[in-house]
């Protein structure tokens, strides 16, 4: 089972990668758009961390949905409503939860992606963290259903992610800010896609001793 | 990276603290969440008028903020939509019971914190309308993508929009005027130089000394293609055709004409693109009613340029030389 | 060099022919000799004020001619004083019988050359006075040298005397008023980068990525020294300091304060530095009556900034609120 | 004796060797002064040979009067006004003359000066173009009073002016747009006294020739 402990240092775990790779990003959105994703995201998880004691004692549900408020509430930009989103719905279908299974896990993250898509429009192959989140979901679905552990359905969803990540390479934008770009947007790797891939690298790092369950 | 800042991080913020000491008698400036309201407001029976976006466009839209323009501003992080309690928050301070317009610049971060914003307000009984402006012409328009940005006409439309609300027409009536000047108006601007956002420390882009990018949103975002730097002339013809093709602005029609520097361009280069804007729409048949040169709507010290042009009518006209009392714009009052 | 020109050596007269275009209703340009005059000059019984001075200072002269300011300007080569026969004619042109203001920068070659066209007008019979604005604090004082320029003091005294003459206030009346705001105003500047001067084609001087020049003027020059970058509000201290302590201004002073904006620095970075200009003047006991920020007299696009500090008794704060309508200032009309 | 011709090929000397000479002035103004020197000193040659045709059959003093007023009317800058009043002066003293002794032509220069210094009221020692017309007028009558030929004098002048002109390199400037530098003016040569050596230099090229008189 994934406890509320596990769910806090998965975000712990982003929040420091995004830190990380903030200059990654914003490099990659400089390209294609307006270069702020890492300043973006970095800004918004450390005001998730800061908030993190306001949930203590409280379940996943909560925690997540603080995570999706606090990232609408200081984000901006096409980020943080998607990613909001994204966790809100995530926390919303797990409510009250203490520990999740891997199936109730992946429950929330499909949730939060039907989130992303029906906020921002975007499908697969128009450029965005869509892109990402999208096979990372699928992959980790057929893992969990041909009975993998969960440590190694989310090795796959993080690989599902990576590969979707680099797909974005090649495609034309056709939604968010690259889309302005037209044929230019074509050989840059979307900057949200990759965001997007990182946070299921920090899951499959942080959940890597979940192999029984 | 040269600028005349402390921290990056402080940049929004104390700008704000500038705007509240330097326009006491315009604007209130309120922080966390930060939105800039007009010192007056809310005004009882007028729809308010709710405007917002990334910082780093200054004069829009803090300094659009007064008497016959917007009740409320709020500003995000430079080049980075604001957050929905901010235009939440906003909404309630602007609200005097008629109903509030969002003019929303079409970029998916503007849309979608301004739609959760009205989802909220409409949550507490708040009457919102929202209207999405998209004129750059150099964006192709499409149903399947993001569409085109919303860049010059948004400075027009919170003129016109301002002054129709402060006659006290309904927020329907607002909202369908905000429609039609976003239908008939039209934008296309150029770069000289990159920008550099202050988080980042260095420019978004590289253009190397005799090259120039055509068709660049408000972002320091590269344009839709780059070439080889072309005369003043060659220029303006290269921004305004697109944009009187596209509406199309034809003979007989008279406009509203804007020539908008991205920040960095002196206002003398400004009027050498004017004079030649002025020519092409003569030999077009189009009349020039009233004009704008200056930085309205930019993108921090970028060199470079836009046109915008607003087909007219005497509506329009008449609510363009109402009187309009902003840092950014004033006539009349 | 990066420009949204067509040739150097047409930049100022197509320049004025994009004024020309651009304001019908407020001006009128007369070209060979340029001069920038007021559509409705001469105006019968009303003291005529000209200025005048190299062109990249824009707004600024020609951007304050109109109703309640300049009855005419004179716009030079780029950072070059115009000739006299220029002023000469825009003197004739403006002069409504009740004589006519020089205002003067002091330049060497302002001052001559403005010297050279009063003594012409004077010998048609036209009464002429002028005022020599010189209040950068930066440059030293002394009758055995050619003195302070003249900047940001040139833009307050234009307004405040172009009431004063809209008033139907006498020459002699106005001349006074002019020596007394110049009395009373002090400014210093800094720059971020050097400017482009068109017909040279390079930057007038080389500043390293982490230098600054402290006390430059408004014509691309060096300051009086270079040091490394500091903060928004280390350098707005090292600016408004010796203007403060200069006149003395001192507690219990009402002033105009301008924050002005060099040509190439987004309004962002002004209003951050106004912030801190705002916290100088109130931690001096200095109550800021009213306030400029943005590009009001710049050099190209050079990026950097300059604080002018006005001392102001309620004649000028009257003459200050009064309406204004010119394409660079406007308010009340 | 020196004739119209003489002046008019000094005047079209002159104006060739400040157009080669254009950036190099423009180069020693952007040090201490504004950048523009050079631009100035061509655009008011050019249009004083422009109007050249206009003075076809007058006299020296109504050329060198043509040429204060024409500078006056075009140059602006200080450059302007002071050359400007140089030639005006000097062709007032040689009003209504086909053509000059030496000492004419001395006195005609001498004119100049002084109404350079009453207009500028600069002295000697400040850094402007005082400090090479000065020795070079001072230079010139030495040598005509001590019998010299025109020509042998002309060259001492000429040699003079650029001695003044190299002396301007380490004072402070007092006067003109370089004193607002103070102490960074130090290290720097005028461009105002460049292109004044620069016209004795074309003198004494010009009237080489001029050796028995
Ligand atoms: N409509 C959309 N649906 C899904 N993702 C989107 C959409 N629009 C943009 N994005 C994602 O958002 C990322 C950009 O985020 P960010 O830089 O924070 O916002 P902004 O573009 O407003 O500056 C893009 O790289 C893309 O992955
Ligand atoms: N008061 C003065 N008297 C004599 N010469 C002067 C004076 N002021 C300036 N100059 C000369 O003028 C030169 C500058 O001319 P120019 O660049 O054409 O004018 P500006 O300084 O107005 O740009 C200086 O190098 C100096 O030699
Ligand atoms: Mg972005
Ligand atoms: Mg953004
Ligand atoms: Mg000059
Ligand atoms: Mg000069």
């Amino acid at each position: 089972m994934i406890t509320r402990d596990d769910i806090i240092s998965w975000l712990q775990c982003y929040r420091q990668v995004v830190g990380e790779n903030k200059d990654y990003l914003t490099q990659l959105d400089a390209a294609i758009g307006d270069a702020d994703h890492g300043a973006n995201m970095d800004r918004g998880f450390a005001a998730v961390l800061e908030k993190m004691p306001t949930v203590a004692a409280k379940d996943i549900g909560a925690i997540l949905k603080m995570t999706g408020m606090t990232l609408v509430a200081t984000v901006g930009g096409a980020g943080g409503p998607l990613y909001g989103t994204f966790f809100m719905r995530a926390g919303a279908t797990v409510d009250g939860k203490m520990e999740l299974s891997p199936l109730e896990f992946l429950a929330a993250l499909e949730a939060g992606l039907a989130g992303v898509q029906q906020r921002g429009k975007a499908t697969t192959g128009e450029k965005t963290m869509v892109d990402a989140l999208t096979p990372a979901c699928q992959a980790l679905r057929r893992a969990l259903e041909a009975g993998q552990p969960l440590s190694a359905a989310l090795q796959q969803a993080a690989q599902a992610a990576e590969e979707g990540m680099k797909a974005t390479i090649p495609m034309l934008a056709t939604k968010g800010r690259a889309s302005y770009l037209g044929e230019r947007s074509i050989g840059h790797q979307d900057p949200g896609a990759t965001s997007s891939y990182l946070l299921f690298r920090c899951a499959a790092d942080c959940f890597a001793n979940k192999n029984k369950e | 990276m040269k600028k005349l800042i402390n921290k990056p991080e402080d940049v929004v913020v104390e700008e704000l603290q500038g705007i509240a000491a330097a326009h006491p008698d315009l604007v209130r400036v309120h922080f966390n969440p930060n939105y800039i309201v007009r010192a007056d407001a809310p005004i009882q029976g007028k729809v308010g008028i709710v405007s917002g976006g990334g910082s780093g466009h200054e004069p829009m839209h803090g300094g659009y903020v007064g008497m016959g323009m917007l009740d409320a501003a709020c500003p995000g992080a430079v080049f980075t939509s604001p957050t929905p309690d901010q235009m939440f928050e906003a909404t309630k301070a602007v609200n005097g019971g008629a109903g509030v317009l969002h003019i929303v610049k079409n970029y998916t971060g503007d849309v979608l914190n301004f739609e959760m914003a009205a989802e909220l307000a409409q949550a507490e009984g708040i009457e919102v309308a929202s209207v999405i402006i998209d004129d750059d012409v150099a964006v192709q328009d499409s149903l399947y993508t993001a569409g085109r940005r919303g860049v010059g006409t948004t400075v027009l439309a919170e003129k016109i929009c301002g002054a129709a609300a402060e006659q006290g027409r309904s927020l329907q009536e607002v909202a369908d005027l905000c429609r039609k000047v976003n239908g008939w108006g039209r934008s296309m601007g150029m770069a000289l130089t990159s920008c550099t956002v202050p988080h980042v420390g260095k420019p978004t882009f590289d253009l190397p000394e005799d090259q120039m990018e055509i068709g660049i949103g408000i972002h320091g975002e590269p344009g839709r293609t780059r070439m080889p730097l072309k005369t003043a002339d060659e220029i303006t013809e290269m921004l305004a055709l697109p944009v009187i093709n596209d509406l199309p602005f034809k003979a007989g029609d008279t406009v509203i004409a804007m020539v908008n520097g991205m920040g960095g361009t002196p206002l003398i280069e400004l009027y050498i693109v004017y004079r030649k804007l002025a020519e092409i729409c003569k030999a077009h048949g189009i009349t020039i009613a009233r004009s704008l040169v200056g930085n309205y709507i930019t993108s921090l010290e970028m060199a470079g340029c836009s046109i915008t042009l607003l087909k007219a009518d005497d509506d329009i006209i008449k609510l363009w030389d109402a009187p309009v009392k902003t840092a950014g714009l004033r006539w009349g009052a």
